[in-house]
Protein backbone atom coordinates (compact mmCIF):
# COMPACT_ATOMS: atom_id res chain seq x y z
CA UNK A 1 0.00 0.00 0.00
CA UNK A 2 1.44 3.38 -0.91
CA UNK A 3 1.70 6.15 2.13
CA UNK A 4 2.55 9.39 2.25
CA UNK A 5 5.32 10.54 4.58
CA UNK A 6 6.18 14.05 5.99
CA UNK A 7 8.63 15.45 7.80
CA UNK A 8 9.02 18.70 10.03
CA UNK A 9 12.09 20.82 11.02
CA UNK A 10 15.03 19.29 11.65
CA UNK A 11 13.60 15.96 10.23
CA UNK A 12 13.02 18.01 7.22
CA UNK A 13 16.13 19.03 7.02
CA UNK A 14 18.07 15.33 7.67
CA UNK A 15 15.25 13.50 5.33
CA UNK A 16 15.97 16.39 2.49
CA UNK A 17 12.29 16.98 1.88
CA UNK A 18 9.00 17.60 4.20
CA UNK A 19 7.23 15.13 2.08
CA UNK A 20 7.74 11.87 0.17
CA UNK A 21 5.41 8.89 -1.04
CA UNK A 22 6.36 4.96 -0.09
CA UNK A 23 4.82 1.66 -0.97
CA UNK A 24 5.20 -0.80 2.07
CA UNK A 25 3.64 -3.91 2.02
CA UNK A 26 0.27 -4.60 4.40
CA UNK A 27 -0.18 -5.17 7.62
CA UNK A 28 2.28 -1.91 8.03
CA UNK A 29 2.35 0.28 11.18
CA UNK A 30 3.87 3.63 11.94
CA UNK A 31 7.13 1.49 13.15
CA UNK A 32 6.77 -0.53 10.14
CA UNK A 33 7.60 2.94 7.77
CA UNK A 34 9.75 4.62 10.10
CA UNK A 35 12.25 1.41 10.04
CA UNK A 36 12.38 1.31 6.81
CA UNK A 37 13.09 5.18 6.20
CA UNK A 38 15.83 4.49 8.58
CA UNK A 39 17.58 2.14 6.92
CA UNK A 40 17.35 4.37 4.04
CA UNK A 41 18.45 7.20 5.75
CA UNK A 42 20.40 6.38 8.82
CA UNK A 43 20.65 9.82 10.32
CA UNK A 44 17.39 10.28 11.30
CA UNK A 45 17.92 7.26 13.59
CA UNK A 46 18.81 9.82 16.50
CA UNK A 47 14.76 11.24 16.30
CA UNK A 48 13.53 7.64 17.31
CA UNK A 49 13.96 8.18 21.44
CA UNK A 50 12.65 11.82 20.89
CA UNK A 51 9.82 12.25 18.60
CA UNK A 52 5.99 12.38 18.14
CA UNK A 53 3.86 10.65 15.47
CA UNK A 54 1.07 11.50 13.43
CA UNK A 55 -1.77 9.42 11.25
CA UNK A 56 -3.73 11.88 9.55
CA UNK A 57 -3.17 14.85 11.28
CA UNK A 58 -4.04 13.15 14.70
CA UNK A 59 -0.80 11.89 17.09
CA UNK A 60 -0.61 8.47 17.01
CA UNK A 61 1.56 5.50 18.66
CA UNK A 62 4.20 3.66 16.88
CA UNK A 63 2.13 0.26 16.78
CA UNK A 64 -0.30 2.53 15.20
CA UNK A 65 -1.51 0.08 11.93
CA UNK A 66 -1.80 1.68 8.68
CA UNK A 67 -4.19 1.97 5.49
CA UNK A 68 -3.78 2.78 2.11
CA UNK A 69 -3.23 6.65 1.37
CA UNK A 70 -2.59 7.78 4.94
CA UNK A 71 -0.26 10.76 5.68
CA UNK A 72 2.24 9.87 8.43
CA UNK A 73 3.87 12.56 9.87
CA UNK A 74 7.06 12.34 12.04
CA UNK A 75 7.86 15.25 14.33
CA UNK A 76 10.57 16.56 16.37
CA UNK A 77 10.05 17.95 19.83
CA UNK A 78 7.95 21.07 19.54
CA UNK A 79 9.49 24.39 19.81
CA UNK A 80 6.48 26.64 19.30
CA UNK A 81 4.97 29.82 21.37
CA UNK B 1 -15.28 36.63 11.98
CA UNK B 2 -12.16 35.97 13.61
CA UNK B 3 -11.71 32.05 14.76
CA UNK B 4 -10.90 31.68 18.13
CA UNK B 5 -7.98 29.04 17.09
CA UNK B 6 -5.66 30.03 14.48
CA UNK B 7 -2.35 29.40 12.83
CA UNK B 8 -0.84 31.41 9.80
CA UNK B 9 1.71 33.95 8.42
CA UNK B 10 -0.81 37.20 9.06
CA UNK B 11 0.61 39.52 12.18
CA UNK B 12 -1.52 38.63 15.04
CA UNK B 13 -3.99 41.05 16.25
CA UNK B 14 -4.66 40.63 20.04
CA UNK B 15 -7.68 43.60 19.99
CA UNK B 16 -9.87 41.11 17.29
CA UNK B 17 -8.85 37.94 19.36
CA UNK B 18 -9.97 39.65 22.40
CA UNK B 19 -13.46 40.95 20.77
CA UNK B 20 -13.52 37.17 19.09
CA UNK B 21 -13.33 35.93 22.70
CA UNK B 22 -15.56 38.04 24.25
CA UNK B 23 -18.45 37.91 21.90
CA UNK B 24 -18.10 34.12 20.08
CA UNK B 25 -16.21 33.41 17.44
CA UNK B 26 -19.26 31.89 15.83
CA UNK B 27 -22.60 33.91 14.77
CA UNK B 28 -24.94 31.68 16.20
CA UNK B 29 -22.90 32.29 19.38
CA UNK B 30 -22.86 35.86 19.70
CA UNK B 31 -26.73 36.43 20.70
CA UNK B 32 -26.21 33.85 23.30
CA UNK B 33 -22.64 34.99 24.77
CA UNK B 34 -22.53 38.84 24.50
CA UNK B 35 -19.86 38.49 26.95
CA UNK B 36 -21.38 40.62 29.67
CA UNK B 37 -20.86 38.77 32.09
CA UNK B 38 -17.44 38.71 32.03
CA UNK B 39 -15.14 40.90 34.68
CA UNK B 40 -11.68 39.60 33.53
CA UNK B 41 -9.55 39.42 30.45
CA UNK B 42 -6.06 38.01 31.07
CA UNK B 43 -3.94 38.29 27.83
CA UNK B 44 -0.35 37.00 26.49
CA UNK B 45 1.63 37.96 23.34
CA UNK B 46 4.86 36.02 22.99
CA UNK B 47 7.76 38.31 21.17
CA UNK B 48 10.73 37.56 19.25
CA UNK B 49 13.69 38.53 21.64
CA UNK B 50 17.12 39.97 19.87
CA UNK B 51 19.28 37.19 22.15
CA UNK B 52 19.04 33.49 23.11
CA UNK B 53 21.76 31.13 25.16
CA UNK B 54 24.11 34.21 24.41
CA UNK B 55 23.87 34.29 20.71
CA UNK B 56 22.35 37.57 18.95
CA UNK B 57 19.20 36.57 17.20
CA UNK B 58 18.24 38.12 13.75
CA UNK B 59 14.98 36.66 12.97
CA UNK B 60 12.65 33.39 13.75
CA UNK B 61 11.34 31.16 11.30
CA UNK B 62 8.15 29.70 12.52
CA UNK B 63 7.04 26.15 11.18
CA UNK B 64 3.68 24.09 12.01
CA UNK B 65 1.66 20.99 11.22
CA UNK B 66 -1.20 23.14 10.52
CA UNK B 67 -4.39 20.36 10.73
CA UNK B 68 -2.60 19.05 13.57
CA UNK B 69 -1.51 22.45 15.20
CA UNK B 70 -5.06 23.76 14.78
CA UNK B 71 -6.47 20.52 16.44
CA UNK B 72 -4.07 20.63 19.37
CA UNK B 73 -5.12 24.23 20.08
CA UNK B 74 -8.82 23.30 19.76
CA UNK B 75 -7.76 20.46 22.45
CA UNK B 76 -6.27 23.26 24.61
CA UNK B 77 -9.42 25.63 24.52
CA UNK B 78 -11.41 22.40 25.56
CA UNK B 79 -9.04 21.55 28.57
CA UNK B 80 -9.04 25.00 29.43
CA UNK B 81 -12.90 25.06 29.63
CA UNK B 82 -12.75 22.00 31.34
CA UNK B 83 -10.83 23.10 34.12
CA UNK B 84 -12.34 26.33 34.38
CA UNK B 85 -15.92 26.20 33.17
CA UNK B 86 -16.11 30.40 33.70
CA UNK B 87 -13.42 30.88 31.29
CA UNK B 88 -13.15 31.07 27.27
CA UNK B 89 -9.94 31.25 25.55
CA UNK B 90 -8.50 32.10 22.22
CA UNK B 91 -5.50 31.41 20.87
CA UNK B 92 -3.38 32.52 17.47
CA UNK B 93 0.00 31.70 16.58
CA UNK B 94 1.92 33.15 13.79
CA UNK B 95 3.87 30.94 10.87
CA UNK B 96 6.37 32.20 8.53
CA UNK B 97 9.48 34.98 9.68
CA UNK B 98 8.83 36.98 12.43
CA UNK B 99 11.41 39.99 12.67
CA UNK B 100 12.36 40.97 16.36
CA UNK B 101 9.73 42.78 18.78
CA UNK B 102 6.88 40.84 16.85
CA UNK B 103 4.50 38.64 18.52
CA UNK B 104 4.61 35.09 17.45
CA UNK B 105 1.97 33.82 19.55
CA UNK B 106 -1.25 35.64 21.26
CA UNK B 107 -3.71 34.18 24.00
CA UNK B 108 -6.53 36.03 25.21
CA UNK B 109 -8.94 34.61 28.28
CA UNK B 110 -12.34 35.86 29.51
CA UNK B 111 -13.69 35.18 32.52
CA UNK B 112 -16.20 36.46 35.21
CA UNK B 113 -13.70 36.47 37.69
CA UNK B 114 -9.75 37.15 37.48
CA UNK B 115 -8.37 34.40 39.01
CA UNK B 116 -9.83 31.84 36.26
CA UNK B 117 -8.78 34.18 33.43
CA UNK B 118 -5.00 34.12 34.56
CA UNK B 119 -4.98 30.35 34.93
CA UNK B 120 -6.79 29.53 31.88
CA UNK B 121 -4.33 31.70 30.14
CA UNK B 122 -1.20 30.66 31.37
CA UNK B 123 -2.51 27.06 31.28
CA UNK B 124 -2.80 27.46 27.39
CA UNK B 125 1.18 28.93 27.20
CA UNK B 126 2.35 25.78 28.87
CA UNK B 127 0.42 23.65 26.94
CA UNK B 128 0.94 25.58 23.41
CA UNK B 129 4.68 24.52 24.69
CA UNK B 130 3.64 21.24 25.50
CA UNK B 131 1.72 19.94 22.72
CA UNK B 132 1.26 21.97 20.01
CA UNK B 133 3.20 20.64 16.48
CA UNK B 134 4.97 24.25 15.61
CA UNK B 135 8.81 24.91 15.61
CA UNK B 136 10.79 27.77 15.26
CA UNK B 137 14.19 27.74 13.44
CA UNK B 138 16.48 30.54 15.24
CA UNK B 139 18.79 32.53 12.80
CA UNK B 140 21.48 34.34 15.00
CA UNK B 141 24.56 35.83 13.86
CA UNK B 142 26.76 33.27 12.29
CA UNK B 143 23.69 30.29 11.59
CA UNK B 144 21.17 29.05 12.62
CA UNK B 145 19.28 26.20 14.51
CA UNK B 146 16.16 24.47 14.88
CA UNK B 147 14.69 24.80 18.72
CA UNK B 148 13.47 21.97 20.47
CA UNK B 149 11.32 21.73 23.11
CA UNK B 150 9.13 18.97 24.56
CA UNK B 151 8.17 15.54 22.93
CA UNK B 152 4.63 16.16 22.27
CA UNK B 153 2.37 14.17 23.83
CA UNK B 154 -0.99 15.08 24.20
CA UNK B 155 -2.21 11.84 26.65
CA UNK B 156 0.65 12.58 29.13
CA UNK B 157 -1.24 13.62 32.41
CA UNK B 158 2.04 14.09 33.99
CA UNK B 159 2.85 16.96 31.80
CA UNK B 160 -0.88 18.22 31.60
CA UNK B 161 -0.78 18.52 35.78
CA UNK B 162 2.60 20.10 35.26
CA UNK B 163 1.12 22.83 33.32
CA UNK B 164 -2.40 23.08 35.33
CA UNK B 165 0.19 23.33 38.78
CA UNK B 166 1.74 26.41 36.96
CA UNK B 167 -1.52 27.51 36.01
CA UNK B 168 -3.02 27.26 39.13
CA UNK B 169 -0.15 27.90 41.54
CA UNK C 1 3.80 59.80 24.59
CA UNK C 2 1.28 57.22 26.60
CA UNK C 3 2.11 57.20 30.56
CA UNK C 4 2.96 54.06 32.26
CA UNK C 5 0.50 55.17 34.93
CA UNK C 6 -2.76 57.57 34.24
CA UNK C 7 -6.39 57.83 35.99
CA UNK C 8 -8.98 59.78 33.62
CA UNK C 9 -12.28 59.64 32.11
CA UNK C 10 -10.87 58.40 28.66
CA UNK C 11 -11.58 55.15 27.60
CA UNK C 12 -8.59 52.62 27.90
CA UNK C 13 -6.60 51.53 25.12
CA UNK C 14 -4.83 48.59 25.86
CA UNK C 15 -2.63 49.19 22.66
CA UNK C 16 -1.42 52.20 23.39
CA UNK C 17 -0.25 51.29 27.07
CA UNK C 18 1.71 48.42 25.47
CA UNK C 19 3.93 50.08 22.89
CA UNK C 20 4.42 52.84 26.18
CA UNK C 21 5.51 49.85 28.29
CA UNK C 22 7.46 48.50 25.65
CA UNK C 23 9.20 51.06 24.20
CA UNK C 24 9.97 53.46 27.40
CA UNK C 25 7.09 56.01 28.01
CA UNK C 26 9.76 59.13 28.77
CA UNK C 27 11.64 59.71 24.92
CA UNK C 28 14.70 59.70 26.68
CA UNK C 29 14.12 56.31 27.48
CA UNK C 30 13.39 54.72 24.21
CA UNK C 31 16.58 54.49 22.87
CA UNK C 32 17.96 52.82 25.93
CA UNK C 33 15.34 50.12 26.25
CA UNK C 34 14.02 49.21 22.66
CA UNK C 35 12.11 46.45 24.62
CA UNK C 36 13.67 44.08 21.97
CA UNK C 37 14.95 41.82 24.92
CA UNK C 38 11.33 41.05 26.07
CA UNK C 39 10.04 37.94 24.79
CA UNK C 40 6.49 37.95 27.06
CA UNK C 41 3.80 40.66 27.70
CA UNK C 42 1.16 39.66 30.21
CA UNK C 43 -2.01 41.63 30.16
CA UNK C 44 -4.92 42.35 32.22
CA UNK C 45 -8.06 44.59 31.49
CA UNK C 46 -10.90 44.48 34.28
CA UNK C 47 -14.43 44.98 32.76
CA UNK C 48 -17.39 46.23 34.13
CA UNK C 49 -20.22 43.02 34.52
CA UNK C 50 -23.67 42.81 34.22
CA UNK C 51 -24.42 41.66 37.02
CA UNK C 52 -23.07 41.34 41.35
CA UNK C 53 -23.95 39.48 44.16
CA UNK C 54 -27.03 39.19 42.77
CA UNK C 55 -27.93 42.39 41.24
CA UNK C 56 -28.30 43.15 38.09
CA UNK C 57 -26.32 45.86 37.09
CA UNK C 58 -26.70 49.03 34.70
CA UNK C 59 -23.66 51.04 34.72
CA UNK C 60 -20.35 51.85 37.61
CA UNK C 61 -19.62 55.17 39.03
CA UNK C 62 -15.23 55.25 39.78
CA UNK C 63 -14.28 58.15 41.80
CA UNK C 64 -10.58 58.35 42.49
CA UNK C 65 -8.53 60.90 44.84
CA UNK C 66 -6.33 61.30 41.66
CA UNK C 67 -2.70 62.56 43.10
CA UNK C 68 -2.55 60.08 45.92
CA UNK C 69 -3.82 57.53 43.07
CA UNK C 70 -1.16 58.01 40.89
CA UNK C 71 1.49 58.06 43.23
CA UNK C 72 -0.58 54.89 44.59
CA UNK C 73 -0.13 53.12 41.10
CA UNK C 74 3.84 54.46 41.17
CA UNK C 75 4.62 52.94 43.95
CA UNK C 76 3.33 49.63 42.94
CA UNK C 77 5.09 49.98 39.22
CA UNK C 78 8.35 50.37 41.78
CA UNK C 79 7.08 47.32 44.12
CA UNK C 80 7.07 44.81 40.63
CA UNK C 81 10.41 46.55 39.47
CA UNK C 82 12.11 45.44 43.07
CA UNK C 83 9.98 42.01 43.00
CA UNK C 84 10.79 41.18 39.22
CA UNK C 85 13.65 43.37 37.89
CA UNK C 86 13.11 42.08 34.54
CA UNK C 87 9.49 43.30 34.33
CA UNK C 88 8.26 46.38 33.87
CA UNK C 89 4.34 47.38 34.18
CA UNK C 90 2.32 50.34 33.45
CA UNK C 91 -1.59 50.62 34.47
CA UNK C 92 -4.00 52.96 33.37
CA UNK C 93 -7.36 53.18 36.02
CA UNK C 94 -10.70 54.83 34.52
CA UNK C 95 -12.98 57.06 36.40
CA UNK C 96 -16.42 58.32 35.54
CA UNK C 97 -19.84 56.61 34.27
CA UNK C 98 -18.73 53.39 32.63
CA UNK C 99 -21.20 51.12 30.94
CA UNK C 100 -21.10 47.36 30.98
CA UNK C 101 -18.67 45.51 29.13
CA UNK C 102 -16.39 48.66 29.38
CA UNK C 103 -12.56 48.28 30.84
CA UNK C 104 -12.41 50.16 34.12
CA UNK C 105 -8.27 49.05 34.57
CA UNK C 106 -5.71 47.58 32.20
CA UNK C 107 -1.87 46.51 33.07
CA UNK C 108 0.48 45.58 31.31
CA UNK C 109 3.65 43.74 31.85
CA UNK C 110 6.85 43.03 29.54
CA UNK C 111 9.59 40.75 30.70
CA UNK C 112 12.18 38.79 28.92
CA UNK C 113 10.48 35.25 30.08
CA UNK C 114 6.53 34.83 31.01
CA UNK C 115 6.94 33.47 34.21
CA UNK C 116 7.51 36.97 35.53
CA UNK C 117 5.40 38.76 33.12
CA UNK C 118 2.16 37.20 34.73
CA UNK C 119 3.24 37.10 37.83
CA UNK C 120 3.74 41.23 37.77
CA UNK C 121 0.66 41.66 36.16
CA UNK C 122 -1.16 39.43 38.90
CA UNK C 123 0.50 41.23 41.59
CA UNK C 124 -0.01 44.73 40.19
CA UNK C 125 -4.14 43.85 39.87
CA UNK C 126 -3.92 42.65 43.12
CA UNK C 127 -2.22 45.47 44.74
CA UNK C 128 -4.41 47.95 43.14
CA UNK C 129 -7.38 46.70 44.87
CA UNK C 130 -5.14 46.97 48.46
CA UNK C 131 -3.88 49.97 47.93
CA UNK C 132 -5.46 52.42 45.40
CA UNK C 133 -7.68 55.02 46.13
CA UNK C 134 -10.19 54.44 43.76
CA UNK C 135 -13.96 53.57 44.61
CA UNK C 136 -16.99 52.15 42.44
CA UNK C 137 -20.45 52.66 42.80
CA UNK C 138 -23.12 50.30 41.43
CA UNK C 139 -26.11 51.71 39.80
CA UNK C 140 -28.17 48.69 40.00
CA UNK C 141 -31.81 47.88 38.84
CA UNK C 142 -33.29 49.33 42.39
CA UNK C 143 -31.03 51.31 43.23
CA UNK C 144 -26.77 52.56 43.75
CA UNK C 145 -24.11 51.15 46.26
CA UNK C 146 -20.70 52.31 47.23
CA UNK C 147 -18.44 48.95 47.24
CA UNK C 148 -15.98 49.05 49.86
CA UNK C 149 -12.93 46.39 49.86
CA UNK C 150 -9.78 46.81 51.22
CA UNK C 151 -8.49 49.89 54.33
CA UNK C 152 -5.90 50.91 52.33
CA UNK C 153 -2.55 50.84 53.91
CA UNK C 154 0.68 50.51 51.74
CA UNK C 155 2.87 49.99 55.19
CA UNK C 156 0.61 46.91 55.45
CA UNK C 157 3.09 44.06 54.83
CA UNK C 158 0.79 41.62 55.17
CA UNK C 159 -1.37 42.18 52.57
CA UNK C 160 1.78 43.12 49.92
CA UNK C 161 3.24 39.46 51.13
CA UNK C 162 -0.66 37.96 50.25
CA UNK C 163 -0.43 39.84 46.71
CA UNK C 164 3.28 38.51 46.30
CA UNK C 165 1.86 34.92 46.97
CA UNK C 166 -1.24 34.88 44.48
CA UNK C 167 1.18 36.30 41.92
CA UNK C 168 3.60 33.75 42.25
CA UNK C 169 2.19 31.12 43.60
CA UNK D 1 -4.81 77.02 61.64
CA UNK D 2 -6.88 76.41 58.66
CA UNK D 3 -7.15 73.31 56.77
CA UNK D 4 -9.33 71.73 53.60
CA UNK D 5 -10.75 68.35 54.32
CA UNK D 6 -11.23 66.05 51.53
CA UNK D 7 -14.02 62.88 51.62
CA UNK D 8 -14.27 60.39 48.98
CA UNK D 9 -17.14 57.75 48.28
CA UNK D 10 -19.44 57.11 50.90
CA UNK D 11 -17.95 59.85 53.54
CA UNK D 12 -18.57 62.34 50.97
CA UNK D 13 -21.98 61.44 50.58
CA UNK D 14 -22.48 61.09 54.59
CA UNK D 15 -20.75 64.18 54.81
CA UNK D 16 -22.56 65.76 52.10
CA UNK D 17 -19.78 67.71 50.66
CA UNK D 18 -16.61 66.52 48.96
CA UNK D 19 -14.48 69.19 50.51
CA UNK D 20 -14.79 71.68 53.53
CA UNK D 21 -12.71 73.96 55.46
CA UNK D 22 -12.14 74.19 58.93
CA UNK D 23 -9.98 76.79 61.26
CA UNK D 24 -8.62 73.89 64.12
CA UNK D 25 -6.37 75.40 67.19
CA UNK D 26 -3.03 74.31 66.84
CA UNK D 27 -0.91 72.04 67.51
CA UNK D 28 -3.75 69.30 65.58
CA UNK D 29 -3.38 65.81 64.09
CA UNK D 30 -5.33 64.27 62.07
CA UNK D 31 -7.47 63.00 64.73
CA UNK D 32 -7.88 65.91 65.86
CA UNK D 33 -9.61 67.49 62.74
CA UNK D 34 -11.35 64.00 62.43
CA UNK D 35 -12.78 63.78 66.48
CA UNK D 36 -14.13 67.80 65.24
CA UNK D 37 -16.02 66.49 62.38
CA UNK D 38 -17.49 63.61 63.88
CA UNK D 39 -19.03 65.19 66.65
CA UNK D 40 -20.69 67.47 64.23
CA UNK D 41 -21.35 64.88 61.49
CA UNK D 42 -22.16 61.90 63.83
CA UNK D 43 -22.70 59.32 60.69
CA UNK D 44 -19.36 59.47 59.43
CA UNK D 45 -18.27 58.04 63.06
CA UNK D 46 -18.78 54.31 61.40
CA UNK D 47 -15.43 54.56 59.18
CA UNK D 48 -13.34 55.35 62.51
CA UNK D 49 -12.22 51.73 62.33
CA UNK D 50 -12.16 50.92 58.11
CA UNK D 51 -10.98 53.86 56.97
CA UNK D 52 -7.23 55.48 55.58
CA UNK D 53 -6.44 59.41 55.69
CA UNK D 54 -3.92 61.27 53.77
CA UNK D 55 -2.21 64.53 54.15
CA UNK D 56 -1.76 66.42 51.13
CA UNK D 57 -1.91 63.41 49.00
CA UNK D 58 0.24 61.15 50.67
CA UNK D 59 -1.00 58.26 53.01
CA UNK D 60 -0.54 58.99 56.28
CA UNK D 61 -1.48 57.87 60.53
CA UNK D 62 -4.12 59.27 62.37
CA UNK D 63 -1.45 60.83 64.21
CA UNK D 64 0.24 62.24 62.03
CA UNK D 65 0.81 66.25 62.74
CA UNK D 66 -0.87 69.09 60.24
CA UNK D 67 0.02 72.67 59.64
CA UNK D 68 -1.15 75.48 57.96
CA UNK D 69 -2.62 74.75 54.88
CA UNK D 70 -2.65 71.11 54.81
CA UNK D 71 -5.26 69.02 52.57
CA UNK D 72 -6.63 66.19 54.76
CA UNK D 73 -8.39 63.56 52.52
CA UNK D 74 -10.40 60.34 54.68
CA UNK D 75 -10.96 56.99 52.82
CA UNK D 76 -13.65 54.42 53.09
CA UNK D 77 -12.12 51.19 52.13
CA UNK D 78 -11.18 51.38 48.05
CA UNK D 79 -12.56 49.27 45.96
CA UNK D 80 -10.81 49.98 42.50
CA UNK D 81 -10.13 47.88 39.60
Amino acid sequence: MRVTVRFFARLRDLAGTGELVRDVAGPATVQTVWTSLVSEMPSLGEYEKAMSVAVNAEYARMAAPLREGDEVAFLPPVSGG
Amino acid sequence: MVPLVAVGSAPLDLAALTTAVLTGSVPADAAAAQGTGDGAIASFAGLVRDHNLGRRVRFLEYEAYEPLAIRAMERIVEEARAAWPSARIGLHHRTGRLEIGEASIIIVAASAHRGDAFAACRYAIERVKQIVPIWKREHFEGGDVWLEGAVADPDDTAARQKAYKIACA
